[in-house]
């Protein structure tokens, strides 16, 4: 009744092709974005439920932004341009490691001449490390020229387990600490340090809005229609003019970037201080549910598969606690197992594409209701 | 001489450490070529089948049974629960997936996963429960030729025996038993197997059971070496390259690729790893199974890949 | 239409969950526990969270709590995983009627993360026997306190031992010692101190890394095979321990030349190893297993009465380790209780009371705990307070001590601290404490 | 590599030639010694029994296959080993006898998917999406939109094709060749599957292509009714040797025409 596009019109291609052309979409983005923005800080400000504490934005809001900043970027790789990645988490590393080299200034003497540069600011060195991530992308997206579906997916593993072991060994990246472990420097943005958690929360929300914003224009734009054609039959695609060195290459360039800002985030603002055991194979499979989960080949699909994937099995955690049944932790923790397992089995039978695909069937079902066709 | 011996001796048990790695990775081939699903679920299903075995075992042996007896009832056992999460995954997980794309499969199985882990440790327990089935000292071959001989761990020499039983049974079973030959002919043709009235569901299940009861052969062995204990799940990422190099639907692949990768990882730190800080074996085999793809995409075993249009 | 009001509800439930309103009466000290109950090192994890939690139950079944204030406490399962580990922290760290006590994460990565967060939240870390090393200096990690034992103090004493073994320190050399580590923060902690020893004791020093999570360490042991060091150090955790005594028992290599960290020295390392584990030494935090008289009083306050969350592991070496944590927690926090009075204690009264802790041989008897632990005392400076350690060796179906108490030389390990924190304070612009001035 | 970029060539002359072209896969030969030229603006039927080679023929010509003798010159050029996209660089735009369509993706974003080498905002700019990349954009779709009108398909444009009856399908497929503005236009039996109302309307579809844009085609088709309506000039072809050529009512009563299609033996 109220879900109608009845009536609007569009006197230009432009409003046409705006990310959500129908009005009732637009009104609930900006209602979304006024509860990030505006309603969050308020709520958290005045302390109100649920914001009493921190627990809601340091150990659920901050994670989530910064996990689904990850997701889109597995996405734009695996759902856009259908290249299946396990490497999720290596290129998170190299975001977060590298990041923390150009915030602590990089000295590398070579025998004619010596790279150095000095410390710089959080920011510069975020774009800088995530550029690194990208350049690491393209290299490990080569075989993706020769290598397809699965097979691609376990070479990207190379990836994963090469670089682990490179934070691990090359003491250069932790800059010779005794353990190896590396912790963040202080959050400096344009003279203004970022430490209370409302404050990472609305850095990450920035960085993400603003991500998720190039995103959606790239896989709807020219180069992302090149990913996708690559993705749905890759043949027709080339025979078409798309070249899909190109095409591969800049998906995997773009999502290494988008992951490699997620390390860093992931790093700097979430944990703080890490070791390469924060960015392991569970992290790349981790981003992957969620990309799956969400629905491939959607912005709002990596939102809400990051949402099911971290938020549900803390929410089971805590649902026995809450009702006051004495079980104990090790029951709990192994039943967050299986019913997060079944609740995924399920979720596949119900709807394989993912949560976004019940979201527009269920967009589809209100444009049309209360009638049935 | 004595570099020679070393040599002999990294490369020997490289190659019967390949061969364990097989044994996880047959059931991977086993699915994936009868069903097209990247079973993600198989490390966890030799926890299963370990589980299940060592802890009915070690409760008959506290109930005073010969330990003969035990480990035949045991195994029975392990092989029931096997059978009872085949039926499990194929009627509630993999019947309604029928005929959805490869990545819903795989995912599907990762659900599996999730069950199986919690599911298992919530009835077996989750601590580390030791198993001894086989020996697990060495022999010293050749100590007249080689300063100190040639070490060869008997358990590895066991793993190695039983995937050697293995491989030659279920390639008895392909192609003598009347189930077998269904399986190979759902493999090359889903709607065609079905035309001719075989049962999806129920080659489903059978393929579940057998890489079922592979991964309780995995367990025996694995177990006996590691202590059934959570941590044999990570196999399946050891058991991954194998995979790749051998090609996911030729089971003597599985074979060759443990080989393959054992050998070459083994070779890799001993060799490589001291220029290079160590730790090496991991990733390793993972760049191995890259190189081989990018010379063979459908690696080296694997049914050749056709570009139609 | 119902599966959505289903879904409702359990959203509301855990949103409840999550705010949990003081409704907990006052007079209550929460104290949280990270445990990892399931995963990759739940068999070193278990014994370790029950010991902790039984002796937090002793503490209210015997005394009514700590000076008359009951222990409440709630476990939360990290899986040994980093960010579970800070979302379990966020989540307990405000419960209780004045939030928690302290933290112990029983996990080098949770504690790296956390060490970035507690000065903010005011909670201090007692992360007993693991951590950073240098988290000594209290005057740089005022959070962090590292009671009993460094890993910088383990591999000192784990030198000493082999020194003594061979009959004085100047045979150390020219001996080769290998480390065959956990390729992680963890494992690699030791490495500095054993550099710094090879360099004075003159012996021939190597790090053999093994890749978590250490199911597969042919290589690494063939390599030993091969190069016949005289001792072999173990720093492991969970499967890589037993795998790595079974492959050295493979290869021939004696057991009773393996000396473990303290970390690689219980029950679940040499179990699944069985026969082959006999001879292995391991690093004693100062207690080894076996029952006290502390073990008594839980026998009957706790065990009897069915409020164990024990099994088989009672008296084993993790589970005395988990005493021995809630011990010296709850002391500090009868420490803090001296100078606030005898109400719930906030964290940084906690602080305080760790800070200040002084545990005497007299109050050690008193508490059961003699023979288990020596003195320890803790200040500004030293957020460690004891640099000794023993070694025991498994018989083949329990653990023997064979030494006595080794003391750490702190000629060479304390400049080691000194940079490490100076370090780790220039780079995070840490303005370090001044202890002379503070009371 | 670029495609050739020869002189302009004019109405009638030859586009693209192909001189004694072989292609074989490991020892069966697909096409053998086969020599045919398209002209500038004509309609070229090939024609021929299954297995004849036709489609490997238009493979060849739009650089899938690479044949292992023979010379292929296009606008005057006689090319070397080409990728498919420089054959799509050169104007040559293509349609598959199995629907190819970007099964993922609307009926809109397939055809504004063949604007892409038209296209030429850089990445940078499109992630922006303001300024010249969004005129781009709109300019783009405006031809698009034409095309859309041209086809009759407004109605499901925003519709995932995969959801689409079959010839609607390859009307979005014809659509989405079109909208490369292409010198040469190869159809891969582009009304197979259709019912005699369909075929019509695809029918006039191609001659509006020919007339309107002065677009040359080649075409394979089965339905002789329509080959002899459409084309200019027919080539065929049998076990991949080319039999006859010439217009349609030369090959019509050609005798080995006649006796290929009736499955006399050699």
């Amino acid at each position: 009744m109220f879900y109608r596009e009845t009536g609007q019109f569009k006197s230009s291609y432009a409003a046409d092709m705006a990310i959500f052309p129908i009005r009732q979409d637009r009104i609930a983005l900006w209602v979304v974005l006024a509860a990030a923005f505006v309603a969050v800080p308020l709520l958290d400000f005045f302390q109100v439920w649920p914001f009493g504490g921190e627990y809601i934005l340091r150990a659920i809001l901050i994670p989530f932004l910064i996990l689904s900043l990850a997701a889109i970027g597995l996405n734009i790789l695996t759902g856009y341009c259908g290249q299946l990645s396990l490497g999720s988490g290596a290129f998170m590393a190299i975001g977060a490691y590298s990041t923390y080299k150009f915030c602590t200034g990089v000295h590398i003497p070579l025998e004619l001449f010596t790279i150095s540069i000095p410390p710089l600011p959080v920011l510069p060195s975020i774009l800088l490390g995530a550029l690194m991530s990208a350049f690491v992308g393209i290299l490990f997206g080569i075989p993706s020229l020769r290598i397809k579906g699965l097979y691609l997916a376990v070479a990207t593993l190379a990836a994963q387990f090469f670089f682990d072991w490179v934070f691990i060994r090359v003491k250069w990246f932790t800059n010779y600490t005794s353990s190896g472990s590396v912790a963040a420097p202080d959050l400096v943005f344009f003279g203004f340090t970022v430490t209370t958690p409302i404050h990472r929360y609305l850095l990450c929300l920035v960085f993400v809005s603003i991500f998720a914003l190039l995103a959606k224009n790239l896989v709807r734009g020219n180069i992302g229609r090149q990913w996708m054609a690559t993705r749905d039959m890759d043949i027709a695609a080339e025979l078409m003019g798309i070249r899909p060195l190109y095409a591969k290459l800049s998906a995997f360039a773009l999502s290494s970037f988008v992951m490699g800002v997620a390390g860093a985030l992931w790093a700097f603002v979430y944990l703080g201080a890490w070791e390469p055991l924060a960015f392991n194979i569970d992290r790349s499979f981790q981003i992957l549910f969620m990309v799956i989960i969400g629905g491939l080949g959607s912005i709002l699909g990596s939102f809400l598969g990051a949402a099911f994937i971290l938020v549900l099995p803390i929410l089971l955690d805590q649902v026995p606690h809450a009702l006051g049944v004495p079980v104990s932790v090790e029951t709990v923790s192994l039943l967050v197992f299986v019913v997060t397992g079944a609740l995924i089995c399920w979720l596949l039978i119900v709807e394989p594409r993912g949560f976004a695909r019940l979201w527009s069937t269920g967009k589809e079902k209100l444009r049309l209701w209360p009638y049935p066709y | 001489m004595i570099a020679f011996g070393q040599f002999l001796e990294v490369l020997v048990s490289g190659l019967l450490a390949g061969v364990l790695y097989s044994l996880v990775a047959l059931g991977f081939v086993l699915i994936f070529k009868a069903s097209g699903v990247f079973n993600f679920a198989q490390g966890a299903m030799v926890l299963l089948a370990g589980l299940a075995l060592v802890r009915s075992l070690d409760f008959m042996v506290a109930k005073g049974l010969p330990f003969w007896a035990a480990i035949i009832i045991a195994l029975l056992f392990a092989a029931l629960i096997m059978a009872i999460t085949a039926w499990l995954v194929e009627r509630f997980v993999l019947g309604p997936l029928i005929n959805q794309d490869g990545l819903t499969l795989f995912m599907s199985t990762i659900g599996v996963t999730f069950m199986i882990e919690g599911g298992a440790q919530m009835l077996f327990g989750s601590d580390v429960y030791p198993l001894r089935l086989f020996p697990s000292d060495a022999w010293f071959l050749f100590e007249s030729s080689f300063p100190g001989g040639i070490l060869v761990s008997k358990i590895d020499v066991w793993g190695g025996m039983i995937a050697a039983v293995l491989v030659v049974g279920l390639a008895l079973f392909f192609q003598k038993t009347k189930t077998g030959r269904a399986l190979r002919a759902v493999a090359d043709d889903h709607a065609a197997a079905q035309s001719v009235g075989i049962s999806l569901n129920w080659i489903w299940f059978i393929v579940w059971l057998v890489a079922g009861l592979v991964a309780l052969v995995a367990a025996t062995v694995w177990g006996t070496k590691l202590g059934v204990q959570f941590s044999i799940t990570f196999l399946a990422l050891k058991a991954l390259p194998v995979l790749i190099i051998g090609g996911f639907t030729s089971v003597p692949g599985a074979i060759v690729g443990g080989l393959i990768i054992g050998a070459g990882e083994k070779i890799a730190e001993a060799y490589l790893g001291p220029f290079i800080g160590g730790g090496i074996e991991y990733w390793f085999a993972y760049v191995l199974a890259l190189v081989v793809l990018m010379a063979r995409p459908q690696g080296l075993f694997g049914e050749r890949i056709i570009e139609r249009i | 239409m119902r599966r959505l009001t289903l879904a409702l509800g359990a959203l509301a439930l855990g949103a409840t969950a999550m705010t949990e309103p003081a409704l907990a009466q006052q007079n209550e000290q929460f104290l949280p526990a990270l445990v990892y109950r399931t995963g990759p090192y739940a068999p070193n994890g278990i014994p370790f969270a029950d010991g902790v939690a039984d002796y937090w139950t002793l503490l209210n079944e015997r005394d009514g709590g700590i000076n008359g204030v009951k222990i409440i406490s709630e476990e939360c399962e990290t899986g040994y995983a980093t960010d579970k580990g800070v979302e379990c922290y966020e989540r307990l760290k405000g419960k209780g009627p004045t939030g928690a006590g302290y933290f112990s994460p029983l996990s080098t990565g949770i504690t790296f993360a956390l060490t970035e967060k507690a000065p903010g939240d005011k909670i201090p870390l007692l992360t007993m026997g693991y951590g950073r090393s240098e988290s000594k200096d209290g005057a740089v990690f005022p959070w962090n306190f590292i009671a009993v034992g460094s890993y910088w103090t383990a591999a000192d004493v784990a030198i000493q031992h082999i020194a003594k073994e061979l009959g004085g320190m100047d045979k150390l050399k020219d001996k080769k010692v290998s480390l065959v580590y956990h390729d992680s923060p963890y494992g690699k902690e030791p490495i500095m101190a054993l550099e710094a020893r090879a360099k004075v004791n003159g012996f021939v020093f190597k790090a053999i890394p093994v890749t978590h999570p250490g199911v597969e360490q042919k290589s690494q042991w063939l390599a030993i095979r091969q190069d016949r060091p005289d001792y072999v150090l173990l720093w492991g955790w969970g499967v890589m321990n037993s795998t790595a005594i079974k492959e050295a028992a493979a290869v021939g290599y004696p057991r009773d030349k393996m000396i473990g960290v303290w970390w690689s020295g219980a029950e679940p390392d040499v179990t699944p190893a069985g026969d082959q584990s006999t001879g292995y030494k391991a690093l004693m935090l100062q207690h080894g297993a076996g029952k006290f008289k502390v073990h008594a009083d839980l026998e009957k306050f706790v065990v009897s009465k069915g409020k164990s969350v024990a099994k088989d592991d009672f008296a084993q070496v993790l589970y005395n380790r988990g005493l021995l944590n809630s011990m010296l927690g709850t002391e500090a926090i009868r420490t803090a209780m001296k100078k606030y009075g005898n109400k719930p204690m906030t964290g940084e009264q906690v602080r305080w009371g760790l800070e200040n802790l002084n545990l005497t041989a007299e109050r050690i008897k008193e508490l059961g705990f003699e023979g288990m632990v020596g003195p320890i005392q803790l200040s500004c400076q030293d957020h460690q307070g004891a640099d000794i350690a023993r070694v025991q060796q498994w018989d083949g179906k329990e653990w023997k001590v064979i030494s006595g108490n080794y003391k750490a030389d702190l000629s060479i390990l304390d400049p080691l601290v000194k940079e490490a924190a100076a370090k780790y304070a220039a780079e995070k612009k840490i303005t370090v404490r001044d202890c002379a001035k503070e009371s | 590599m670029r495609a050739p970029d020869g002189p302009p060539v004019t109405a009638g002359d030859v586009l693209l030639s192909i001189d004694n072209v072989s292609l074989s896969f490991g020892g069966v030969k697909a096409v053998s010694g086969v020599s045919f030229d398209i002209r500038k603006g004509e309609i070229r039927a090939i024609i021929g029994p299954n297995g004849a080679g036709k489609t490997s023929m238009l493979n060849i010509i739009n650089g899938f296959y690479h044949p292992q003798e023979g010379v292929i010159t296009y606008k005057g050029e006689a090319r070397a080993k080409m990728r498919p996209h420089d054959a799509a660089d050169g104007g040559i735009a293509r349609t598959f006898q199995n629907v190819a369509l970007f099964r993922g993706m609307t009926a809109l974003d397939n055809i504004m998917a063949g604007r892409t080498l038209k296209m030429r905002r850089n990445m940078f700019w499109q992630m922006l999406r303001v300024g010249p990349a969004l005129a781009e954009e709109v300019e783009h779709r405006h031809r698009v939109e034409e095309i859309i009108d041209f086809l009759k398909i407004q109605e499901i444009r925003r519709t995932p094709v995969s959801r689409l009856p079959y010839g609607l399908q390859k009307r979005v497929e014809l659509g989405r060749a079109l909208a490369m503005e292409p010198e040469l236009l190869l159809l891969d039996e582009p009304m197979a599957g259709m019912n005699i109302e369909e075929k019509e309307d695809m029918s006039r579809f191609i001659l509006d292509v020919n007339d309107h844009y002065g677009t040359t085609i080649a075409l394979i088709e089965h339905d002789m009714g329509v080959v002899m309506d459409l084309s200019d000039r027919v080539v065929v072809l049998d076990h991949g040797i080319k039999i006859a050529d010439g217009t349609p009512n030369e090959v019509k009563s050609n005798q080995a025409v006649i006796d290929a299609y009736l499955g006399v033996a050699h």
